[in-house]
């Protein structure tokens, strides 16, 4: 005879606020099989969890039901305070009276009767559940990394020194992300190269690292610890063992006109080319688009004049397949252009350009040495206006969120223009200055008193050229809105930060879920930042949402320290919520009829054939079998076997119809 | 059936099937189904428009696969659900000899399972327009009506389940209505009880019923069961393109396809 | 062969832009266009009706909608960009909301579908008169123009869904075609003063002005519009213009039915070019 | 007599609706108690029988609710959960059962507004609907004498 | 037992006086294209030429599923609740054959066997059964081989014999009958006792001899003849549930939360559920074994046990079979040959 615990949760006033719940308690008791029913006023406290494990030692307890928050929440902690008081953890289930009951009704007789049900639902599943114990998995000490920008390249070295395999894949040629295209960085102005490079470096002669740039992730099947990617290295039409990087192709390839995706479409570059100086690995790629050979079939310059015969024209993408254990998603994010703008000419203006584009300005290895210059004709500009909020905290545009990072980029680049233009006058357009960091409001105090930056505060209305100038009209709202007309030579929008073009295809390749801006959604925004839903996959840097390089590099360590502890274990264990088709006495031996209907349910491809047979070895039936490894507890084949001959530990039949019975009998 | 006859002589003497399943002259003017084992008695076997039991029901049964590899006459209904079993891993090529009966009343053997698949494209699985007009004139009645009818309908059903038994699709070794932990189905033949034991039936015949009739020809009180899984055949046609049974296409239940259409989740 | 399509002038055509309206109709006579007017049509209550009264603003249209459908129009075409943006805008409520649209067609004494399809003088254009335009041309309008669309006609952008509503093309297209060559100006949709050009004609000088110098600076021969409002500000007020900023501005302003009518011959009498103040040299 | 409080079950997926759910919790957004939440692990897993077997127990409505599609976390779940219901449902329908009682739903786990809202509307449908007596006149028919009809 | 003659006219309104004084009538009408019982409320209803319904009559005191009791439980006590006999309807079986009143007496053995089934013993007390006489027959009836007869009045209150154009005539047989008789004395008229009834029934020939076959079938047990026999059966249980004497039953509990019924439903030793223990051990695995216990039981248990024979020969099994297993033939095969 069951002897269940029902143990209810007052959650201090969320739940007890509007449930009874001393009452449920009483009428918890009144159930069969109920040998114990108490309320407290806080579960998931310590003297709570001692609660709990004292009465099942007392009452001898064959199964717990605790009644407070989301399962989603405290599952593991009661499940684990359980096991410690020597109750089989997967005895124990817990009623949502928080979040589904408590929190979204009235205090009145329904709520507490809702509550008494779920309570109910909850005993009638527990009576029903059998010990399970977790899976035992092996891992894969390898992690997966992808994207190399600052947080891909963190988390790579954090994970590598932990003294386990990593392999770091960039899309680009090279590694670096955004940080490599920035000048200096705030606050404290000094040059994203030399704090950059080194760390690039370094990752590129770590023993640990394997580092597959101009690659990207084809697919990833499998789960924690047990993942098979397949990357396809796209062909870089060179060799890169016999390359020793000396640039001679890059001078010499006639192709000389292609828009510089490393300058943000203001430099130029070559067919063959390095997209930046400190690149690492600093060896070229051909871009097959522009490259007059693979468009015409002619030229192949860089060919003839490299000394070291490294060009392979015929060279095929490669797809590699690597076991790994973890994943960490760094795949960055993006910088609105200024097209998006009807107000400010649809990007019709070449001297109206992005924050992005003023950094390669302002970067000594940009299209203009660092010298601030106008794109339309080189001439300095004398009087510059910076628009901030250009695209977010602006729902009619469809971003309403704040990309963070913008106000502190727009004062060190007023500040940048104001010390290499000693007589230039700049003016920012801002709505509210959001420097929450650390020395963040000092740097933007100093760009407004000892760099004579103008602040106005208001919306830049419209921006149009008149003779060469651009006549940008705004209103100062702190001096009565009266209407501002300045004549600026240049124009710098601090455009939205945006999730990565692609990068719901690369989630859904990754059962990830994305927000409705497609940045990838954390597991739990508070508690699990650099966790998502899918086990074994952690999530860092602006993939997420917008963040600076000091939150990108912490969460980059952060989720190292994950993958560490993750790899800490020769073993896994694994939720044990997985399906098993029946077996049974002879002469049936299973209930299975050998459809294998299910098979092509499965979206694990976790369900195999089995061939039943006597002792003599004659074959009596072949029936189906579920790889414990492989399952994920989907379910889909349970619901779908017709003889019902496949069951879900945690989530079996008979609970299931228990629940229903339970909820709808009171 | 002279041809049939001395056909089924042949293989029995030649050893390569121990039984040939046909049919034989039945009481009440009916044929039914016959098991010969000795070459000399196939002289009972006979064919013509009355044998309609499926005799497809019985390649599953183990009394009969224990008395060796079968020889089975099959007309096109049987074929089908012949078809049916295979692409279920039922059967396969060596199970059994496929005596195959035209509606021209024809015999063609065929060797394998494929040919039987493509001897069949010419018949697609067509609702005649009897049965299809029902449906409409069911569809178009109001539901309170419409539920009224199936009680009347269903009532006088005591769960002997001959529609189970006549049906070569149902070779479950343990059906769902026999299991009670959880009880799916009330035992009771009580209107609830028949309802949902009509409703499982339909639904696990979704996709793959090949419309022989079998089940509400056994039906002893009459019940029009073939209107359910008619009704789902029209669905399947019109939601999932499904014309009948495949070797390959597997069951409509058990694949999607992203881009199927529903009008009702919203 | 002779098409049927509806008509309806509103009140400036009939009154201070006739000429508007002789344009129209001749450029659609010389291309065989039939265009029937709404009998009995009423006033679309322009920017004044809503000022006053959401139901008047709605009803008035509403019963110039109603007309059409009585007529049997499926098409209509509104060559005043007020009263245009007036009737889409009233179609877009009245679809939008059945309680609106049953109280409404009770106000007016008729049943309203909503079903009429309406168009402004550039969607004519393109529809009728573009794809017979290429050969017809025998005078291109070889002229540097500068387009100006004012607000209504492209405004709001989420009810009328035409061109775009910062830097529309359309126009300048249609003139390029006629032979033209569009300038490239910052002043397309800056207001003109609209209504304050009886109570405030400073007002409207200064704002005006500025489209007029900007275009000129621009080196555009000839301003090209079409909206009665717009033509009567930048044409009649030229005089309050000039004395206001010291200049003396002579580029004349057409509506894009004279350009395009100039351009394939028609008659300057019949297209009433005569009747601006600035006066037209072509 | 008091107004009818139709008692209705939800089966929902444990990763979007659940979720959902707990975010309309979070949010303090209110909605109507009728709903009782059961969960599974994905739309896949809810069996057709069992909404028999709600109906059966005397539920006046259910709620079926998952993530949507391509964001089943299962890959494949809610589209074979779909092509069940495309079946079922019209089966059900053809046999007279009132499958306006049924609401079925796609809540995402950021959706908890569309949850509070899906909740009430279902709870004001069935309450114009009244309790399901056809099916509870079946269900008790054991209860009182049997004699065939 | 007096016998009396009945026009054919007033057979209607003795039909409707009966209904009038409040009892259920059942009688067989069509139904889903089959001829069933079930309740009728005017006379038209009734199907009139029939040889014989699809399903039998039993269903009136052994109904396909019954509640016993029901119960409410609680932490600690549990409540039963009986089910009140006098709730069972009045009712009068109307139209009849002969084989199936003479299932009563088979039944009212089995349901008496040790401890009497209150419950059936209420409801045939409530049952006045009015049977018709058969004039026609098909080769599925061997009424005559299995101790009964198209006229036998083995189990009827009263029996209609039809005469043609002259009425019916009624052989009141019990006291029910003899109620009926009384409260109805206007319709009825005496008959004169020369007529011979007779010559009004159909003609039967006799296939068999039960004694035989249940003297040969105690030796064949292990004999291969029922594997043969049954090799087509599907092992579905319609021969079961119309056979007008089968009684066999399964026990089933119903709970919805703490309260619930226990019933009592039809089951046939034909499904192989019948005999499954729950180690998974069956010992009637074959479907041979099913189609001998059928045999067995009707011809030599309840003969040896109960001194009667468990099938009254109506035929219905063999119509109602899929497959066509006619009983007939096949108790014909085990009487002319030697299976041993």
């Amino acid at each position: 005879m069951a002897r269940i615990g029902v143990f209810i949760c007052h959650c201090g006033e969320n739940i007890g606020a509007t449930v009874d719940c001393e009452k449920v308690a009483m009428a918890a008791s009144e159930y069969d099989g109920v040998a114990y029913s108490i309320d407290y006023k806080y579960m998931c406290s310590d003297p709570g969890q001692n609660l709990i494990r004292q009465a099942i030692k007392e009452k001898e307890l064959t199964g717990v039901v605790v009644a407070a928050c989301s399962p989603r929440m405290h599952e593991p902690t009661f499940r684990r305070a359980c096991n410690e008081a020597g109750l089989n953890p997967y005895l124990c289930e817990m009623a949502n009276l928080r979040e589904h009951c408590s929190w979204v009704h009235e205090k009145n007789e329904a709520t507490t009767e809702k509550a008494i049900d779920l309570v109910r639902m909850l005993v009638e599943k527990v009576k029903r559940n059998h010990p399970l114990s977790s899976i035992k998995v092996p891992v894969t000490k390898t992690a997966l990394v992808i994207g190399g920008g600052i947080s891909g390249i963190q988390a790579s070295l954090d994970i590598a020194n932990t003294g386990h395999k990593v392999v770091l894949i960039e899309r680009e040629p090279s590694i670096g992300g955004h940080m490599s295209q920035l000048s200096e960085t705030f606050p404290t102005l000094d040059c994203s190269q030399c704090i950059l490079t080194p760390r690039m470096v370094e990752v590129a002669q770590h023993p640990n690292i394997t580092l597959l740039t101009y690659a990207e992730l084809e697919s990833i099947e499998g789960f924690i610890g047990n993942f098979k990617a397949r990357i396809r290295k796209k062909a870089k039409s060179i060799d890169e063992k016999l390359c020793t990087g000396c640039g001679l192709c890059t001078t010499k390839c006639p192709n000389k006109k292609i828009p510089g995706e490393f300058n943000a479409g203001l430099g130029n570059r070559t067919a063959i080319y390095v997209p930046f100086p400190q690149a690492v690995p600093n060896k070229p790629v051909i871009d097959k688009l522009n490259c007059t050979y693979y468009t015409k079939g002619k030229c192949r310059v860089c060919e003839k004049v490299c000394p070291t015969q490294a060009i392979r024209f015929d060279q095929e993408d490669e797809i590699i397949d690597i076991p790994v254990g973890a994943v960490v998603l760094a795949t960055g994010f993006a910088v609105r252009g200024t097209d998006f703008f009807p107000e400010y000419g649809y990007g019709k203006h070449p001297d109206i350009i992005t924050g992005l584009q003023f950094e390669r300005l302002a970067s000594a290895s940009g299209p203009t040495l660092g010298e601030i210059r106008r794109p339309s004709d080189g001439k300095i500009p004398g009087k510059i206006v910076f628009v901030a909020c250009a695209g977010s905290r602006d729902p009619a545009k469809g971003i309403p969120y704040c990309s963070k990072i913008c106000c502190m980029y727009t004062a060190k680049h007023a500040m940048l223009y104001q010390h290499k233009v000693h007589d230039g006058e700049s003016y920012v357009f801002y709505m509210d200055i959001r420097a929450a960091g650390r020395n963040y409001e000092e740097f933007v105090r100093r760009a407004i008193e000892e760099d004579g930056v103008n602040y106005i505060r208001g919306r830049v209305s419209r921006i149009y050229e008149k003779q060469g100038k651009l006549i940008v009209k705004g209103a100062d709202t702190l001096l009565g809105g009266m209407p501002v007309e300045i004549e600026a030579d240049m124009v710098v929008l601090a455009t939205a930060g945006i999730a990565n073009e692609g990068s719901e295809v690369l989630a859904q390749k990754m059962h990830v879920s994305y927000d409705q801006y497609h940045f990838f959604t954390e597991a739990h925004p508070k508690l699990k930042p650099v966790e998502t839903n899918t086990a074994g996959i952690f999530l860092v840097g602006a993939c997420q949402a917008p963040r600076d390089i000091p939150e990108s590099v912490g969460q980059a360590s952060g989720a190292a320290a994950k993958v560490a502890a993750l790899f800490s274990q020769n073993e896994l264990t694994r939720e044990p919520v997985i399906a098993v088709v029946n077996r049974s006495a002879p002469p049936m031996y299973s209930t299975c009829a050998g459809c294998f209907m299910c098979v092509s349910a499965c979206p694990y491809q976790a369900i195999e054939k089995e061939e039943l047979t006597d002792r003599k070895g004659q074959l009596i039936k072949t029936v189906a079998r579920v790889n414990p490894g492989l399952c994920q507890g989907c379910g889909t084949c349970v619901a779908f076997c017709r003889s019902k001959s496949i069951d879900i530990q945690g989530y079996t039949h008979e609970q299931m119809v228990s629940e229903v019975m339970a909820l709808l009998n009171n | 059936m002279d041809e049939l006859r001395t056909r089924a002589r042949e293989l029995l003497e030649s050893g390569k099937v121990q039984l040939v399943i046909g049919y034989e002259q039945g009481s009440g003017g009916k044929t039914r189904p016959a098991f010969v084992e000795n070459p000399e008695k196939t002289d009972s076997l006979i064919f013509d428009s009355r044998c309609i039991q499926n005799l497809a029901v019985y390649v599953t049964k183990s009394e009969v696969r224990k008395k060796g590899r079968p020889a089975i006459v099959a007309s096109v209904p049987v074929l089908r659900s012949l078809i049916q079993l295979a692409s279920e891993n039922q059967i396969n090529d060596d199970t059994l000899v496929i005596i195959g009966i035209t509606p021209g009343l024809e015999l063609i053997e065929f060797k394998t399972l494929k040919e039987v698949g493509s001897f069949l494209e010419q018949y697609s699985l067509e609702l005649d327009a009897r049965d299809k007009e029902m449906i409409c004139k069911l569809d178009g009645m109001e539901p309170a009506l419409r539920w009224k009818l199936w009680m009347e309908t269903l009532e006088p059903c005591f769960k002997c389940y001959a529609c189970r038994a006549a049906c070569p699709l149902c070779y479950c070794t343990r059906c769902t209505v026999e299991c009670n932990q959880p009880q799916w189905l009330p035992v009771a033949s009580h209107l609830l009880g028949n309802l949902e034991w009509h409703i499982m039936r339909a639904m696990h015949m979704a996709g793959r019923c090949t419309d022989c009739g079998s089940c509400a020809n056994a039906c002893p009180v009459g019940i029009p069961l073939t209107l359910l899984t008619r009704k789902i055949m029209l669905d399947a046609n019109l939601n999932f393109g499904q014309t009948g049974p495949s070797l390959t296409s597997g069951n409509i239940m058990s694949v999607f396809r992203p881009e199927d259409r529903d009008n009702f989740i919203k | 062969m002779t098409m049927a399509l509806g008509f309806y002038p509103g009140c400036s055509l009939k009154g201070s832009s006739r000429e508007y309206s002789e344009s129209v109709l001749a450029l659609a006579k010389a291309f065989g266009i039939e265009l029937t007017e709404i009998n009995d049509w009423n006033c679309c209550g322009a920017t004044a009706a809503h000022n006053l009264n959401r139901n008047l603003s709605l009803a008035l249209p509403a019963r110039v909608l109603a007309l059409a459908e009585k007529q049997s129009l499926e098409e209509v075409l509104v060559p005043c960009a007020a009263c245009y943006s007036r009737l889409a805008a009233t179609l877009h409520d009245l679809n939008r909301d059945e309680a609106i649209k049953s109280g409404i067609s009770e106000l007016i004494g008729m049943e309203l579908k909503g079903s009429v399809h309406i168009i402004n003088i550039i969607q004519f254009l393109d529809k009728y008169i573009c794809p017979l335009l290429e050969n017809r041309i025998i005078k291109p309008f070889s002229k540097k123009v500068a387009c100006y669309y004012g607000c209504l006609l492209v405004r709001p952008h989420s009810v009328l869904h035409f061109d775009r509503e910062e830097e529309p093309q359309s126009m300048d297209v249609l003139m390029a075609k006629a032979g033209a060559t569009p300038v490239d100006w910052s002043f397309k949709t800056e207001c003109c003063g609209a209504g304050l050009s009886v109570s405030r004609t400073k007002t409207v000088a200064r704002l005006s002005g500025k489209i007029v110098m900007d275009a000129t600076e621009r080196g555009a021969e000839a301003l090209i519009v079409a909206c009665p409002m717009c033509h009567s500000n930048l044409d009649m007020r030229r005089g309050d213009i000039n004395r206001y900023n010291g200049i003396k501005s002579s580029v004349p302003v057409l509506y894009i039915t004279q350009a395009l009518g100039l351009a394939v011959g028609l008659d300057p009498v019949d297209l009433g070019v005569q009747r601006h103040f600035v006066n037209v040299e072509i | 007599m008091a107004e009818f409080e139709p008692k209705i079950v939800a089966f929902v997926c444990n990763w979007c609706t659940y979720a959902g759910a707990d975010l309309t919790g979070t949010s303090r957004i209110k909605y109507a108690s009728n709903v009782r939440i059961i969960r599974f692990p994905c739309t896949g897993r809810i069996d057709y029988m069992l909404l028999l077997k709600a109906f059966g127990e005397g539920a006046d409505g259910i709620i079926v609710s998952g993530c949507h599609p391509n964001d089943c976390h299962y890959t494949s779940g809610n589209f074979h959960a779909r092509r069940r219901w495309i079946v079922f449902r019209s089966l059900i329908d053809f046999l007279g059962i009132d499958i306006r009682r049924i609401t079925f739903s796609w809540v995402s786990a950021a959706e908890g507004a569309k949850w509070a809202g899906l909740v009430n509307s279902t709870v004001s449908v069935i309450r114009d609907l009244g309790p399901y007596d056809d099916y509870k006149k079946i269900a008790n028919f054991i209860e009182k004498e049997v004699s065939h009809g | 037992m007096e016998n009396y003659i009945i026009q054919n006219g007033s057979l209607e309104n003795l039909f409707d006086a009966l209904v009038a004084g409040g009892k259920t009538m059942i009688a067989p009408r069509l139904k889903n294209g089959k001829i069933l019982f079930g309740k009728v409320e005017s006379f038209s209803e009734i199907s009139q030429d029939f040889i014989q319904t699809a399903q039998s009559a039993k269903e009136a005191f052994f109904p396909r599923t019954e509640k016993l009791f029901g119960y409410t439980c609680s932490k600690n006590k549990i409540v039963l609740e009986d089910v009140d006999p006098e709730m069972f309807p009045e009712v009068i079986l109307w139209g009849i054959r002969p084989c199936d009143a003479k299932s009563l007496v088979p039944l009212k053995k089995i349901f008496n066997w040790d401890t009497g089934d209150q419950i059936f013993n209420r409801r045939v007390e409530k049952t006045t059964v009015i049977s018709f006489s058969c004039q026609q027959s098909d080769e599925f009836c061997f009424c005559t081989s299995a101790g009964g007869g198209p006229g036998s009045t083995e189990g009827s209150d009263i029996l209609f014999t039809v005469m043609g154009t002259d009425g019916y005539m009624a052989e009141v047989l019990s006291e029910k009958g003899k109620q009926i008789l009384d409260l109805n004395s206007g319709l009825f008229s005496k008959a004169e006792s020369h007529t011979n009834k007779d010559q009004f029934l159909a003609a039967i020939p006799v296939r068999f001899s039960r004694e035989e076959v249940s003297k040969k079938l105690a030796s064949y047990f292990d004999s291969g003849i029922w594997e043969n026999q049954s090799l087509r059966c599907m092992g579905c249980g319609a021969c079961a549930f119309v056979c007008p004497s089968c009684a066999c039953f399964d026990i089933q509990d119903e709970s919805h939360g703490n309260r619930g019924t226990r019933l009592r439903c039809w089951d046939s030793c034909g499904f192989s559920l019948f005999t499954q223990h729950t180690s998974g051990h069956n010992p009637r695995e074959k479907q041979s074994q099913r189609w001998r216990q059928r045999l067995l039981h009707k011809f030599a248990y309840m003969p040896e046990r109960l001194s009667v024979y468990g099938c009254t020969g109506c035929g219905r099994c063999s119509r109602a079979c899929p497959v066509d297993m006619n009983i007939l033939q096949h108790l014909i095969s085990i009487q002319e040959v030697d299976h041993a």
